[in-house]
């Protein structure tokens, strides 16, 4: 066989496009890289890109077409909604997905925690889940409260849409909180489309919460923190991964003090080893090579090399099938694609655990009058605990 | 008569409807090439059974066709030397051509003062006020009914539609059954006030009318139509001696009025079908 | 059964706001009757009939029919015990062709659902469907308007209309029948064929008349009795000729005059 | 219970409410004239806020000439609109013309993303002072100044309808376009004029809440939320649009209070005023100040 | 005769029966049977993506002419028909999922607890009408969409619930070539029911109440009783519409069911015509297919070197919703009272031919 298809769900147009058109980005030239730098050892990507606008049914259609008519071997996926919907299809149909929904719930391989409600035996993500990310953060949290000289329980608030993907580290990480002295408060819902949060931001101050998790993102967190700036809420934000990055401070303007985030790759900016390939692979899209890339993008290009290593060993062992990709996500331990070196975090799947990073390197933004700063604050490196696997 | 006067030494009529076709909704053939004359400073009537196309002939006067997915599809229809048929309805109404339309039609969710005030839409004048108390003055009911005009009673509506083309003062009105539902007594008086405004604003009239009697007492001339065509027509004079007429239209011929008890089992059949 | 007048309006009175269109308000009209209700415009007949067949209810008094109260019934229950009416501002169904105006007429009469409805040949509402179109055919028939049988109605003439409406008002087979000035509208042929249906109705079908109208000669031909109402109150209520003689109805209504009109057929 | 906090909220709610009672009265002047319910309408907002931005932020013009020109452009906008879309439709069924302003919302949605992107972005610093403090609570400047305008504009439309000739033919045209134009009203003509009023006025909250919370294309959903506001105010009346986005502007407050305070089941701030609505339409089904329809036969 | 001829040219029939019949001519009932036979056999010859079309079609259909009960032949605009629909899906997928029924029968069934839930919010149509009743049902939509987002014993809460293949006798239907016949057969059946309900009693009911609600009234007809009527007999076809796309799908969303799905009932009916029966399957079958011939027509653009360019591909959902709108606009000034109606002026139009008058 000289190539292989793989299909690819964006949201370019939907709710979530604020960052899945760069997240798209990464994984479609680094596709395309690929493919022009000899696919996998020789066998060439056919990939096609469905802009389904962030809508389960239209992704879960997509997937059926592909399955029945392109025999897919693999899927780069997006949001939480449909991956999570769609992990029983994958595993009947031995489709390896790769989301960039981090969502804990596709963690769990096997089943093994009995708080998993579906094992997703096919799904795989590159990054530390969105439980763990909280997790990390509410640990920082906790020191960042010692360190002030915080008396008694600081308190800790969800914030988010009543929605899978905000709702998806919801109960992990209150639970966590919960376990290192925060008294966690209930959560506030705020809507994911950009809108008028005073009110919310009034409950949230009046609740005297030390600090929140956005659990949104894009144009909702901007609304957000612009309203809790004017309403005046005295508190510590703290994002999930796609809620900090350089478009939202530049929209969110002042609002944007100490605003901290994790994240999994270096910036643009930055300088690794593995960045040059990275400014290459941008360069299938521009030809200029002077476009600025979120670290959402350097995210889709790590998931991509990913499911490329794991095809070559598949091509190696016996030939490029679902379920050899699988088997190829467990073949190496602590690995980082070749050429990506710095770029993407070393990591490690296992056929009973498929958080691959427990990791998590935390930043702090500032709009800065408009010069806007990004800092590292610590690197927090969860335990792999048995109890957290799933969920 | 004075008119008829007029009438010679102004042959161009003010309004001339040539052997026109109306067809509606791109299927439905209802007049099949009717012509009309409306001489200056007259009253026509329209006179017909039910279905024949009277009100379809106003409406594609007025270009009121349009909005009911009619279309004037063959011959012409000429207002004061100008072809109107296909303009506007509001054009027609500003070029002087004012229709009461069949069944009131008056705006229910206004006043009765608003509803002479749209009257006067297109007027610019400072007489509204005025010309409202004149409609008053015809139908005092009108003036104590403070409400909306959509509760008025059947009969109070259409003096509400007669008051309103009064308001307009236009070179010519088209009435459509003006009399329908007024008491008898009212009929006489809305006959006497078409009358009187023909004679002294000079208003043209165009009549259709059930009640021939009144009808053709108050015009100059009179055209009959049935299914969709003209088949009689000629001065008033004429057709109130009119045998056909007189039997079917007015009312006994030869004898005594007919009792409605009557019941007829053999019709005369009409001569011109 | 004689002895019970058909419907019997006592002492009602109805207001709007200010306006009083209907102050106490007595009469009775008996089985087989056709009764006339005349009067100057705005006296306060239609809101009469709206009373009767409920779509107002008065302020005060009561309304019997057949012996049975039913001034608080709801229009729909008032036509299933047999009042059917037509409207002086038409109110047909203006989208639905004349046939299914006149069928909503037998609605109280047919006994499928949307359950059996829809299981047509399956269930009895075929038959049941089929019987009553061929009742109403009959009143096509008898109509005459069985050239506009598929028509739409809402595009038909405004006679025609009015004809339908009738048509589907006996549909109902209503004892008792309201109509609102049923000639408007129309010339003198065509009053002199609804008044014989009139008739036919009260003498062939049994229903009993009551109408409003304003063409006095059909009043006077066709009418047994006759009420005049002014300004919302009772005048005069007797034989045609002897409302006709009423000074006041003479004055007020139809404003006598002008002799020369009267022997030409239509006492306008 | 903490009455500061509610206080607080319900200041907010009045605050907010008065922007959506602005867009609900453009609702009803539409519909008070040609008896379209637009759907459209958040679109109009957006594109007023985005015009209204590039203006300011590409052009690099100062507020007022960015803004005046942001209603100019609306007014032929709307103008427009009426001769390219809806004149056609003239004497069709409302309901075709209500579907078309469905057709002219997905267009404009999918429009405004194409060329502005589907980021959230910042108007430059209008005020010098941004915020200011009422009651022990901050309310933006731009807010306070929305306020007053929208009681200009209120009480405008409110004589323009009760006594102006237009306003009478607006409302004739509502009611049945054959007999208005039997009148002579021109329905073009009334439909250019209020398509093109009600397109400026909606610009102008959308340029207000711009500036406050920024330009995305989420600004559309006020347009969904006047439709409760204007049912509660009565479909046909400017005083009631006003009334019923206050109310729903307090409703969201007051639900978000009882919610963060009490029940936490969260999202309350969205869904109560719906469920309000139900209720009240059950009480005043004509909303309070609609006029009730006429049934007359 | 040497000619087949389309339609009666004069008034032949000679019963009532055949003269309320649904197809006018035997030849056109001859035609109606094979077409349905022929549809039998699509399998065997469409590619799986005319099929999924086809299914679509189904399903959307059936809740289109539901919703046409309600708008086009009662006159009660809904805005909330989509949460109606996604109201059965989940019901089905409760169903089976809770109680184990065979899901062929969870269909029906979820069918009647959408019409006990329509009935619910539709019953303020006792009071209210119009815009103010449409309004009530966009309530209905969000507090709907909330609720399913919310109900975690019934929805699966914001993740959704998955609803599992029709199931018949041991045989499943999972993939379209099957699924295909169960669309069909539900399809054929509820437009048969729509059609004969439509003329008989209870369908001249909603469509008096439409016409003439004061008069029908009069008539002897229960306002109340066919306002809420209407509402379930069309919130029974969201039901079971909704149902046939949950096990087609095999999962339900809770967000899938949004204003912006109600909206597209609408334009279906308004497309197709009014208080039509035949339009609420030809306005759905052109909303499905719109999407999918601009797909095709931006699919040959995009082969020419400038339909290539970032811009233009990045922009494409784009181009594809603004030409949803713009058709739908410009469908409406040319059509404005939809397909239907175009078919019956076609349909007089031969009828009279040659003589088109
Ligand atoms: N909008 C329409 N669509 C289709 N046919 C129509 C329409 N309007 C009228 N017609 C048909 O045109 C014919 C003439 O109607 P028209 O209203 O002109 O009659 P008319 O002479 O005014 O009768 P009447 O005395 O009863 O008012 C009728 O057969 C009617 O059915
Ligand atoms: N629903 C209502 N609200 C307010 N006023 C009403 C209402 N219905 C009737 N009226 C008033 O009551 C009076 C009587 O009206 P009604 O319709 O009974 O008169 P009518 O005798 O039928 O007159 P016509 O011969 O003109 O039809 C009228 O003045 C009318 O304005
Ligand atoms: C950025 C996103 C909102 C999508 C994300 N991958 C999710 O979990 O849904
Ligand atoms: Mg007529
Ligand atoms: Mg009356």
């Amino acid at each position: 066989e000289d190539s292989v298809f793989v299909g690819h769900l964006a949201d370019l147009s939907g709710p979530t496009a604020f960052v899945g058109k760069n997240y798209a980005d990464g994984i479609r030239d680094a596709m395309s890289y690929i493919n022009s730098h000899g696919g996998i050892n020789g066998t060439g990507l056919e990939f096609e890109t469905i802009d389904y606008a962030y809508k389960v049914p239209q992704a879960i259609a997509s997937y059926k077409k592909w399955v029945s008519r392109n025999n897919m071997v693999a899927m780069q996926g997006w949001g939480t909604a449909d991956t999570e919907a769609l992990i029983s299809f994958v595993a009947k149909d031995k489709v390896p997905v790769y989301s960039a929904s981090y969502s804990g719930h596709l963690t769990d391989p096997t089943g093994k925690n009995p708080k998993t409600q579906k094992p997703a035996p096919y799904n795989f993500f590159y990054g530390a889940s969105y439980s763990d990310g909280c997790r990390a953060l509410v640990q920082w949290a906790a020191e960042d409260w010692k360190n002030r000289g915080g008396s008694g329980s600081p308190k800790f608030t969800h914030v988010g849409d009543n929605h899978p993907y905000p709702n998806a580290p919801k109960e992990a990480c209150a639970e966590y909180a919960t376990e290192l002295g925060f008294e966690v408060m209930p959560p506030i819902v705020v809507s994911m489309k950009p809108g008028d949060f005073k009110a919310q931001c009034l409950s949230l101050k009046d609740s005297g919460s030390n600090y929140a998790y956005i659990a949104n993102l894009g144009g909702s967190v901007v609304s957000l923190v612009k309203s809790c700036g004017t309403v005046g809420t005295d508190v510590q934000f703290m994002s999930n991964i796609w809620g900090g990055d350089k478009p939202i401070f530049e929209a969110a303007g002042a609002g944007v003090k100490d605003y901290i985030f994790p994240a999994m790759t270096p910036f643009w900016e930055d300088d690794a080893p593995g960045m040059s390939l990275v400014r290459e692979i941008s360069r299938e899209s521009d030809a200029s090579g002077n476009a600025f890339r979120s670290h959402h993008y350097m995210r889709g290009i790590c998931s991509a090399y990913y499911m490329k290593e794991a095809m070559e060993w598949a091509k190696e062992n016996g030939g490029i099938t679902g379920e050899n990709i699988k088997q190829g996500m467990y073949a190496r331990q602590n690995w980082v694609p070749k050429g990506l070196e710095g770029v993407c975090l070393p990591a490690t799947w296992s056929s009973e655990d498929h958080r691959g990073i427990n990791t998590v390197n935390i930043y702090k933004g500032n709009y800065n009058g408009g010069d806007i700063k990004v800092e590292r604050v610590t690197q927090v490196t969860l335990p792999r605990r048995e109890d957290w696997l799933g969920y | 008569m004075q008119q008829a006067v007029e009438q010679a030494t102004n042959p161009a009529p003010l309004l001339s409807v040539n052997n026109i076709e109306v067809v509606y909704d791109d299927v439905i053939l209802v007049l099949r090439g009717v012509s009309i004359e409306v001489p200056q400073g007259q009253i026509v009537t329209l006179l017909g059974p039910n279905g024949a196309g009277k009100s379809t002939t106003l409406k594609a006067i007025s270009g009121l066709l349009k909005t009911e997915d009619g279309e004037v599809t063959r011959g012409e229809i000429q207002f004061m030397g100008e072809r109107i048929d296909r303009k506007n309805a509001e054009d027609i109404v500003r070029s002087g051509i004012f229709q009461v339309m069949e069944g009131r039609r008056i705006i229910e969710d206004m006043t009765c003062i608003e509803n002479l005030r749209l009257g006067a839409f297109t007027r610019r004048d400072r007489q509204v006020q005025q010309d409202i108390e004149m409609v008053f003055d015809y139908f005092p009911r009108l003036k104590e009914r403070t409400g909306l005009a959509g509760y008025l009673s059947g009969g109070e509506q259409q003096m509400l539609a007669i008051g309103r083309a009064l308001m307009a003062r236009p070179k010519m009105i088209l009435l459509d059954e003006p009399s329908m539902g007024l008491s008898p007594l009212l009929v006489k008086e809305v006959f006497g006030i078409i009358e009187k405004i023909n004679r002294e604003q000079g208003i043209t009239m165009l009549l259709v009318e059930q009640n021939a009697n009144f009808a053709l007492r108050a015009a100059d001339y009179g055209y009959i139509m049935e299914s969709g065509k003209v088949v009689l027509d000629g001065s008033s004079q004429d057709l109130l001696q009119n045998e056909d007429v007189k039997q079917f239209y007015l009312g006994g011929g030869n004898e005594e009025r007919r009792s409605f008890k009557d019941l007829k089992s053999y019709k005369r059949r009409k001569r011109w079908l | 059964m004689s002895d019970v007048p058909l419907l019997k309006v006592e002492a009602v009175s109805l207001a709007f706001g200010g306006v009083k269109a209907l102050t106490d308000i007595s009469f009775s009209v008996n089985s087989g009757e056709v009764f006339s209700i005349i009067g100057p415009n705005g006296a306060g007949k239609t809101s009469m009939l709206n009373c009767i067949s409920g779509r107002y209810s008065p302020n005060q008094g009561r309304i019997l029919f057949s012996g049975q109260e039913v001034t608080h019934l709801k229009p729909n229950a008032r036509a299933e015990l047999g009042i059917g009416r037509t409207f002086q501002n038409l109110a047909l169904f203006g989208h639905m062709s004349v046939l299914d105006n006149i069928m909503v007429g037998r609605h109280h009469m047919l006994n499928n659902n949307f359950f059996t409805g829809p299981l047509y040949w399956f269930s009895p509402a075929k038959r049941e469907e089929l019987a009553h179109r061929r009742a109403v055919e009959e009143i096509i028939d008898f109509l005459e308007i069985s050239h506009i049988r598929k028509a739409i109605a809402g595009t038909l003439s405004y006679g025609l209309r009015k004809r339908v409406e009738l048509a589907r008002a006996i549909a109902l087979k209503p004892d008792l029948i309201l109509l609102d000035e049923p000639m408007a509208g129309m010339n003198l042929e065509e009053k002199e064929d609804m008044a014989r249906y009139i008739m036919d109705l009260n003498a062939e079908f049994g229903m009993t008349v009551t109408m409003i109208e304003h063409d006095m000669g059909v009043v006077m031909d066709i009418s047994d009795r006759v009420m005049v109402l002014d300004f919302g109150k009772k005048v005069v209520e007797g034989s045609p000729e002897a409302v006709m003689a009423n000074e006041h109805v003479q004055k007020a209504y139809l404003g006598e005059e002008d002799p020369e009109l009267e022997g030409t057929g239509e006492v306008a | 219970m903490n009455w500061g906090l509610l206080l607080q909220l319900v200041l907010n709610g009045l605050i907010v409410g008065m922007l959506y009672g602005v867009v609900a009265m453009c609702f009803v002047l539409i519909y008070k004239s040609t008896q379209v319910v637009n759907f459209a309408q958040g679109e109009f907002l957006l594109i007023g806020a985005w015009v209204c931005w590039a203006f300011l932020v590409h052009m690099q013009l100062p507020f007022f000439i960015g803004f005046l020109l942001t209603l100019v452009f609306m007014m032929a906008f709307g103008v427009l609109l009426q001769v390219i879309v809806l004149r056609p439709l003239i004497g069709e069924p409302i309901i075709s013309v209500i579907m078309v302003t469905i057709g002219l919302s997905i267009f404009f949605q999918a429009l405004m993303k194409w060329i502005f992107g589907v980021s959230a972005e910042s108007y430059p610093r209008v005020f010098d002072t941004e915020v200011i403090t009422i009651g022990g609570l901050n309310i933006e400047f731009a807010y306070i100044m929305s306020l007053v305008i929208s009681v200009v504009i209120m009480v405008a439309f409110y004589w323009f309808f009760k006594h102006s000739r237009m306003g009478l033919a607006m409302r004739a045209t509502a009611f049945d376009q054959q007999v208005a134009q039997s009148l002579g009203i021109s329905v073009k003509r009334v439909f250019a004029m209020s398509w093109a009023i009600s397109a400026v006025v909606s610009a102008t909250a959308g340029v207000v809440i711009g500036m406050v919370n920024g330009v995305s294309d989420a600004l559309s959903v006020i347009g969904i939320k006047v439709f409760p506001a204007v049912i509660l105010g009565g479909l046909d009346s400017i005083v009631g649009g006003v009334v019923g986005g206050l109310i729903i502007g307090v409703l969201e407050n007051v639900a978000e209070f009882i919610d963060g305070q009490y029940l936490h089941v969260g999202n309350l701030y969205a869904i109560a005023p719906f469920y309000v609505l139900i209720l009240i339409l059950c009480i005043k089904p004509y909303g309070l100040f609609g006029t009730k329809d006429i049934e007359r036969i | 005769m040497s000619t087949v001829s389309l339609r009666p040219c004069g008034d032949f029939r000679t019963s009532y029966a055949a003269d309320s019949t649904i197809f006018e001519t035997r030849f056109t009932r001859y035609l109606a049977v094979a077409g349905i036979l022929l549809l039998c056999l699509a399998p065997l010859v469409l590619d799986a993506y005319f099929l999924t079309l086809g299914i679509q079609v189904a399903y959307l259909g059936i809740a289109a002419l539901g919703l046409n009960i309600l708008v086009g032949f009662t006159g009660q605009i809904s805005l909330g028909h989509g949460a109606f629909f996604g109201f059965g899906a989940f019901a089905s997928a409760w169903l089976h999922n809770s109680f184990g029924i065979p899901v062929f029968f969870c269909i029906p069934l979820a069918g009647y607890m959408t019409m006990v839930v329509g009935m619910i919010f539709g019953s303020p149509a006792a009071r209210i009408k119009g815009l103010y009743l449409a309004v009530a049902t966009l309530a209905a939509q969000f507090i709907l969409e909330d609720f399913f987002a919310r109900a975690d014993w019934f929805t699966g809460g914001s993740y959704g619930a998955s609803a599992p293949p029709v199931n018949l006798f041991g045989y499943e239907f999972t993939n379209d070539q099957s699924f295909w016949y169960i669309a069909l057969f539900a399809l054929v059946t509820m437009y048969l029911w729509g059609t004969n309900l439509m003329r008989t009693r209870d369908g001249r009911a909603f469509v008096a109440v439409r016409d003439h609600y004061l008069s029908a009234e009069i008539m002897g007809i229960n306002l109340t009783k066919y306002r809420l009527l209407s509402f379930g007999v069309s919130s029974f076809y969201a039901g079971i519409g909704g149902a046939l796309y949950g096990h087609y799908l095999g999962f339900v969303s809770a967000e899938g069911f949004t204003i912006l799905m109600s909206i597209q009932f609408l334009a279906m009916i308004i497309i197709g015509g009014l208080g039509s029966v035949k339009g609420a399957l030809l306005g759905t079958i052109f909303m499905v297919m719109l999407p999918e011939v601009l797909e095709g027509i931006v699919g040959l653009l995009s082969a020419t070197s400038w339909g290539n360019s970032t811009a233009f591909t990045d922009g494409l959902a784009y181009l594809k919703e603004m030409s949803i709108g713009l058709v739908i606009i410009l469908f409406l000034i040319f059509e404005p009272q939809g397909l239907a109606h175009r078919w019956q002026q076609i349909k007089a139009y031969w009828k009279f031919y040659p003589f088109s008058y």
